[in-house]
């Protein structure tokens, strides 16, 4: 593999991208829309003398991942909603214990089975913690194949430097779409030996991975650690893109796959002279709320577009605090958002907005 | 059975919804049926038959296949 | 001329979803001739796997429940504890019982649930693309497993039907085929033996089909049957494994 | 401003994901935006198989076509399901051998090719979708010849070199339908 | 058992409430600081003719529910933190299924093993929806053993009315606390016959129970049929408890064990002559929104109490939509807040909003 | 005099919170001298259940990692299957390991990870509070079989070696018990035999090593050794039932 | 106005959470407000067993006692954890057969009970619980002797005659030593 | 072993740390242990001897031993 412009859908991108990440272990269970990342890694892996298993579940998977990641080897494993969800309790196991992990959801229409189409319900679950606990996984939404590999490059490494799961979140759209990308690292960090992992206690005292704190305070102390790491994370980690926010009259806020459909429709719109600016988040936790924050009121108003009935958007309201108004417009159920339809909705509700009071 | 299936009177095809898997045609040890070169709607080439004479009337046919599209008749 | 062979009412008309020669079709009219013989359409409830028969309900003519992957037996054991006049069948795939619902099969079993398992075993996950399964032959090539399944990474095949027969449980536990019509009958009798089984109260029944899978072969439909035939039942014997139902149904 | 929207379509086995695959390889290597994307969704198995393939010049919006420029069709499912669909002006490439020739659109242009027979007298029935792409691209002039042979072997590295030879052979032979 | 008083565990209160409910099935698996339902129930099940099963697992418990109750007949699940995730892929299914069905979380500390002490860190998971896919399940939290039982009766009425998932969110305290409770039903909800239920087709055509749509935006469709109904469940099933709003200058919002300690202590400083009110949440989905956000503004600060690093404070935050200061006090890893330091909280906050501008 | 018997280095100075005469306390000892025998203390990696023995870390003197309930095979086969070089060993209960984690360790028996597993069969979920476990006798009362474990709801209780013996990834897979000193050495031979199946390469290794719960059959801890002694190795018998080191060691 | 907040502690088979259980009962059927929670958490095996009950007559903010206004104390451990932690002026009753009768408190007053001597006194040892409740009720004064015998025989149900005979005894000359 | 073991020159046991299950008393065949009536501080009756010289330091005690808190000594 070479790093020139490769054409391959954004699963196989991501796969690649992670074996290139230093990825030694990947642990899968089948599911659409995400088999490619599965079907890559059981021919790559071998390879390079990396592991590849498919578990006998999701549980499984994400418990692999949990031992592979408490050796000091770097760990991934993928798969779409319904999967997912059966990965929550070893998330927070895997948040409590401090390892570092990688968890991709390619994700689909739901509830229940629901089915194969691209999605974006899946927000809660992973930004607000579908697990048990206050915990916290940073959790990066690409929007092409290109960021797909720069994501995957950069989740190694987050998972490395803070000790917890990191979880990319995207959709069958994402996955499933090739497009070209070139697939190397770009950002270099500085990350610390991992001297916690279970490696064998030769010439130190026993290290211990665990999640269980008895005693007066013990776990609350545990806890106020991890706060402090999610501040420090929220701090420094925040990513997004941001167009037109000075003149903008609305701000449309939008992640993945949806994004570039509302970015597109922002162009347009612009050429026909409308004021109209956009945020993508490219951390969805943590979120960019002080950007949206600062822009906020200065008689602008937020639309939030989501492939869901209303998730991000509760982010959205959070971080504008009253001092706009704040709109939706999604769809759900798999189904796929159009570019005219989101061009239609921005447009009326810039006309709206102009026409009258400040929505 | 859809109306256009196409019949004879020891056995009844629905060749729009055969499969052209072929199963039937392995089973009759008779060598009476045959896959046709013609294409249904589905552009799956459908199973036919020439000289039924020789059928027995043995199910084994619509036994084996998968879509339940195969009848048979005998006389009582 | 009369009509000697047909569909059966428990079959809907529907034409189904599978690839040509697949044997979820022979399987599941097979199942529906045994409900009608035994007269059970109207108080059997079906439960559909997540797998290539997840659409089940489109096809049987009674009432049908999905299941979320692999938990077939636990929502079985759910409703026919609730209520145990009715009759509970669940329909499931390799990949289904034998990776990700290995507990909820084994316990049923174990409990000794008085529901009735098929069990299409086509060596594959068919419905996500034909990656390797449980069941999947040492050496046999799938979407995971490109240079064949190596035992000494991925152990060997596992045999269903031998494990869960152990259990006192298991009433009735059989594996047969659906690969030429001689095993067609014997299918349709196994699954039948395995209703009774459950109608007398004997206990946990089990029918595995050893059931061809063309598409993630790579094979034709009459290549596949002749797969079945000539590799599969070596390492997946046909058969009885445990039969209580006449012993025990007299004493009932 | 290149910007196309198109649909490849037709039944499952006659290889419709790898002639948008070249499709789109061949643009990029033209160092044109390009995006493919496989039908995938409900009915998986059955009907007909058909992608999306989008070439531009600007950043795209969207890999999924709803309102194709043009359409490439193998089979009649496939001509039924997308021949209205294609937008007014745009382009439908028919496989007449299996669609039969009927145009029911006034209001788009209409490439014949007798694709499944020219495949079978190349050799090879299986190269149909090569000589459909080559007629599409032949018309609609986005990518050069050469870039879709080179593509076309790309795609198939590993493969025997008749195979290739044959389907270097089918986009020519379609490409020259296309240009007319 | 007679409907006087008795002194018995929230645990056992609310085991005892689902029979008289008409609860016939109950799936468990242990886990501390609930094992007292399952113990209760493997007595009392059999004593009436119910079913109790010992599932091999929460998954198994959560799926034996959706067969249970996909046959008409009322069923409940229990657990706590860890078991509950577990339970996410099931409970996403449930609702996708539109089935009914109670499932009980006795919270406990997390994240992962944690510790068995009492908590509220699971708020995200039980309201934003730990499963895939937009949906909603109710989610009821009980403060007392009394409200422990009179919210078990409601929610198997509330469940079989809405035909989805309700969620009794309560901790390892009101769970293991004996406390006087009259165990008996106090209102009574006309339900329709449960025509979808797989009772054998006989004399009607086939049911058909799934979540699973497919085709074109069939699955959308099905999601808006959802959110409708979440819509009706949102407008007439809020319910809360409301102290001083009139003239409280803070109001405390609170739910379960918390909001027993605020209301004390609100009585204590309200005896000083301090202006404090509260709000009780007992539907913490729907969530009372409306009167927080009637209320927010007019002079009013909002302070929520809760037992984790800060969850239903989201809500509040959503609701008050930047017309109040919204305050937050908690601690977690299962620790107990003591009613002298909420005390003090309240007291140091009020003096501080009095003292200044309105924070 | 020279002291003959004492503590090993593996394990640790810390006074356990087990109750008095629980079983889990000897199995620690000679699964900690087992590993100072072989010399493997540096290069172990113990994985401790969620039951009973959660704190195993503060008794192992070595490196030690926690799993969910249920999932240490899980964890086992990642962290091996990462890092070949360290000794791995699960170690479970019946709960965790029968119930819960059913389908984890059958299938890291059948893949046959090199991995060792401890598995204390106590027959009750020890840690929570004395429930019913699948490897609850019959008849056996608990907390939540409060009239005694019923055949007809419940089954009968698992053999789980019987079962795991019959993956050829299954290395070795014997049964002990700690009731009586010949018995804990016994014991202690196995382990030994199992880890080494592990150093060796040559597959999955378990023991079951029946140990006694006094707190939750509620007898003194002399009446529950000889409760194991009396009732317990009926139903679920000692011995080696598969052992394959011998044949495949000389081999590797 | 009453507001009691009560520890009783000692080690695990002494009953002490049936001991919570009976004054929380008895101060039930006295229509006051009562909770009583066991103490359940970290160390659940070994170590001491204690419960908090808290009886008042206004509703009960928390039944988690951090503050109490009593212990009931049955042995060594218990006395090591508990006797500091009684709030200045609150009572504590001592089992003096395991626990000593040294008073390290100088603010809190003192009930000393030979409670297990006197409960193999009564013929059961395991009574020694009741005899310390006796003791603690007989002095504090929120629920009478009657409420208490009749509770610890409601919650013994079932149980032989002579226990819940033994049980009132112990009770009877608990409460004497407490009330002095 | 805790700096205040009892200790005997062939057998040593950590009374604070003895739980007093008493399966050591079961396991000598010498019938050599014996429970105390005192109790330790936890408030556990732990193990005792009385004679030791028919000890032949067999090491049985120690192996049933839960808590490992028995040492067993032998002349070298
Ligand atoms: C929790 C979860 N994991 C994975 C899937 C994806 N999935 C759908 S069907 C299937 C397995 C199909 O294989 P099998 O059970 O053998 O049935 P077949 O299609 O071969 O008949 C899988 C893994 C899912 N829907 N849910
Ligand atoms: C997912 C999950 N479910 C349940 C529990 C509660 N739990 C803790 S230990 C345990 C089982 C203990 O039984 P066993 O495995 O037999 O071990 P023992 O205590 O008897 O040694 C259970 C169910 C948990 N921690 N996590
Ligand atoms: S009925 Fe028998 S003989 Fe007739 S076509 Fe069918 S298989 Fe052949
Ligand atoms: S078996 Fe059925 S589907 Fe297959 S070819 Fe014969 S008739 Fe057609
Ligand atoms: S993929 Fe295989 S199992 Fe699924 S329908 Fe096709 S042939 Fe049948
Ligand atoms: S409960 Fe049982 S298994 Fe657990 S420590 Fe006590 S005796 Fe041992
Ligand atoms: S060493 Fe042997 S003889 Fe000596 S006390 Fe122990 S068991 Fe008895
Ligand atoms: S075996 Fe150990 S813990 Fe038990 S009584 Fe003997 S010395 Fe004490
Ligand atoms: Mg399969
Ligand atoms: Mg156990």
């Amino acid at each position: 593999m070479t790093t020139q412009k490769v054409l391959m859908c954004g699963n196989e991108v991501l796969a690649e991208a992670a074996v290139r990440a230093g990825c030694r272990c990947y642990f899968g269970y089948p599911i659409t829309p995400q088999n490619e990342i599965s079907a890559y890694m059981s021919k790559r892996m071998p390879e390079i003398g990396g592991v590849f298993i498919q578990a006998e579940s999701e549980l499984a998977a994400i418990n692999m991942v949990f031992g592979a990641s408490a050796v000091g080897v770097r760990a991934m494993t993928s798969s779409s909603s319904p999967g997912v969800s059966l990965k929550q309790e070893g998330i927070s196991y895997i948040a409590g214990a401090e390892l570092p992990a990688v968890i991709v959801n390619v994700m689909r229409g739901g509830p229940g089975l629901g089915n194969i189409g691209p999605a974006q319900s899946d927000y809660f679950q992973a930004v607000k913690g579908g697990g048990h606990g206050d915990y916290h996984q940073i959790v990066l939404a690409p929007y092409s194949a290109q960021e797909v590999s720069d994501i995957t490059f950069l989740s190694f490494d987050l998972a490395d430097q803070y000790r917890m799961p990191v979880m990319i979140l995207t959709d069958g759209v994402i996955g499933q779409m090739m497009e070209p990308a070139v697939i190397e690292k770009k950002e270099v960090r500085n990350l610390l030996p991992k001297d916690w992992a279970l490696t064998g206690c030769r010439g130190r005292k026993p290290n211990v991975v665990k999640s269980l704190y008895l005693g007066d305070k013990v776990l609350e102390r545990h806890n106020l650690k991890l706060q402090e790491r999610y501040r420090q994370v929220a701090a420094h980690e925040v990513r997004y893109d941001a167009y037109h926010l000075d003149d903008a009259e609305l701000i449309v806020v939008a992640y993945g796959i949806c994004a570039r459909l509302c970015k597109s429709a922002m162009n347009d719109l612009r050429a026909k002279g409308m004021r109209i600016g956009m945020i993508r988040p490219v951390t969805l936790w943590p979120f960019p709320s002080r950007i949206i924050s600062q822009v906020a009121g200065t008689g602008k108003s937020f639309l939030t577009v989501e492939m869901s009935f209303g998730q991000m958007v509760e982010d959205v309201r959070l971080a504008v605090n009253g001092k706009s108004g704040v709109h939706f417009y999604g769809r759900g159920g798999g189904e796929m958002l159009t570019r005219e339809e989101v061009l239609k909705e921005m447009e009326r509700l810039y006309a709206q907005l102009r026409g009258g009071k400040n929505v | 059975m859809a109306k256009d299936a196409v019949k004879h009177d020891k056995i009844a095809v629905d060749r729009e919804r055969c499969k052209g898997c072929g199963l039937c045609v392995l089973a009759c040890d008779r060598k009476i049926l045959a896959m046709s070169k013609k294409l249904n709607k589905k552009g799956l080439h459908y199973v036919e038959w020439n000289d039924l004479t020789n059928c027995k009337s043995c199910t084994l046919c619509a036994i084996i296949c998968p879509e339940a599209v195969i009848e048979i008749y005998k006389e009582s | 001329m009369k009509k000697i062979f047909g569909r059966t009412p428990s079959l809907t008309d529907a034409p189904t979803h599978y690839c040509g020669g697949c044997g979820h079709g022979i399987v599941h009219r097979v199942l529906c001739e045994v409900i009608d013989e035994l007269g059970l359409r109207e108080s059997t409830v079906g439960i559909a796997p997540v797998g290539c028969a997840v659409l089940g309900y489109d096809y049987w003519n009674f009432d049908v429940s999905e299941a979320a992957h692999g938990r077939t037996p636990a929502v079985a054991t759910g409703m026919k504890r609730a209520r145990p006049d009715l009759t509970v069948f669940s329909y499931q795939g390799d990949g289904d019982l034998a990776a990700i619902g290995t507990a909820e099969i084994i316990h049923a079993a174990n409990r000794g649930e008085r529901i009735t398992v098929i069990f299409v075993n086509n060596t594959v996950y068919g419905m996500t693309g034909g990656q390797m399964a449980p069941t999947t032959l040492v050496g046999q090539k799938t979407l995971t497993s490109p240079h064949g399944r190596k035992f000494e990474e991925f152990g060997e095949p596992i045999r269903v039907v031998e494990l869960l027969s152990q259990f006192r449980g298991t009433a009735y536990a059989a594996r047969t085929s659906v690969h030429n019509p001689v095993e067609v009958i014997k299918t349709k009798k196994a699954i039948k033996k395995a209703f009774q089984a459950q109608v007398d109260g004997i206990g946990f029944s089990i029918v595995e089909i050893l059931s061809q899978c063309p598409t993630y072969w790579g094979m034709t439909p009459v290549q596949s049957v002749e797969y079945v035939r000539d590799e599969l039942v070596k390492y997946f014997p046909l058969g009885t494994f445990k039969d209580e139902t006449g012993a025990k149904a007299s004493a009932v | 401003m290149i910007h196309e929207e198109i649909i490849i379509a037709g039944f499952g086995g006659q290889g419709i994901l790898y002639a948008g695959k070249v499709l789109a390889t061949a643009a990029m290597r033209e160092d044109r935006q390009v995006t493919y994307l496989p039908s995938y969704g409900a009915e998986v198995r059955g009907g007909t198989a058909f992608c999306h393939t989008v070439i531009a010049e600007e950043e795209i919006a969207t890999p999924v076509v709803t309102d194709p420029t043009a359409a490439v069709i193998l089979n009649t499912p496939s001509k039924e399901k997308f021949e209205g669909k294609v937008r007014k002006g745009g382009l439908i490439v028919l496989n007449t051998s299996l669609t039969g020739d009927i145009h029911k659109r006034a209001d788009a242009a209409y490439v014949d090719v007798d694709a499944t027979e020219i495949a079978e007298r190349l050799g090879n029935v299986r190269a149909t979708n090569m000589v459909m792409v080559g007629a599409f691209a032949g018309r609609a002039r986005i990518v050069p010849l050469e870039a879709l042979v080179s593509a076309s072997a790309e795609l198939l590295h590993g493969a025997k070199k008749e195979i290739i030879a044959i389907n270097e052979q089918a986009l020519k032979e379609g490409w020259k339908i296309g240009h007319g």
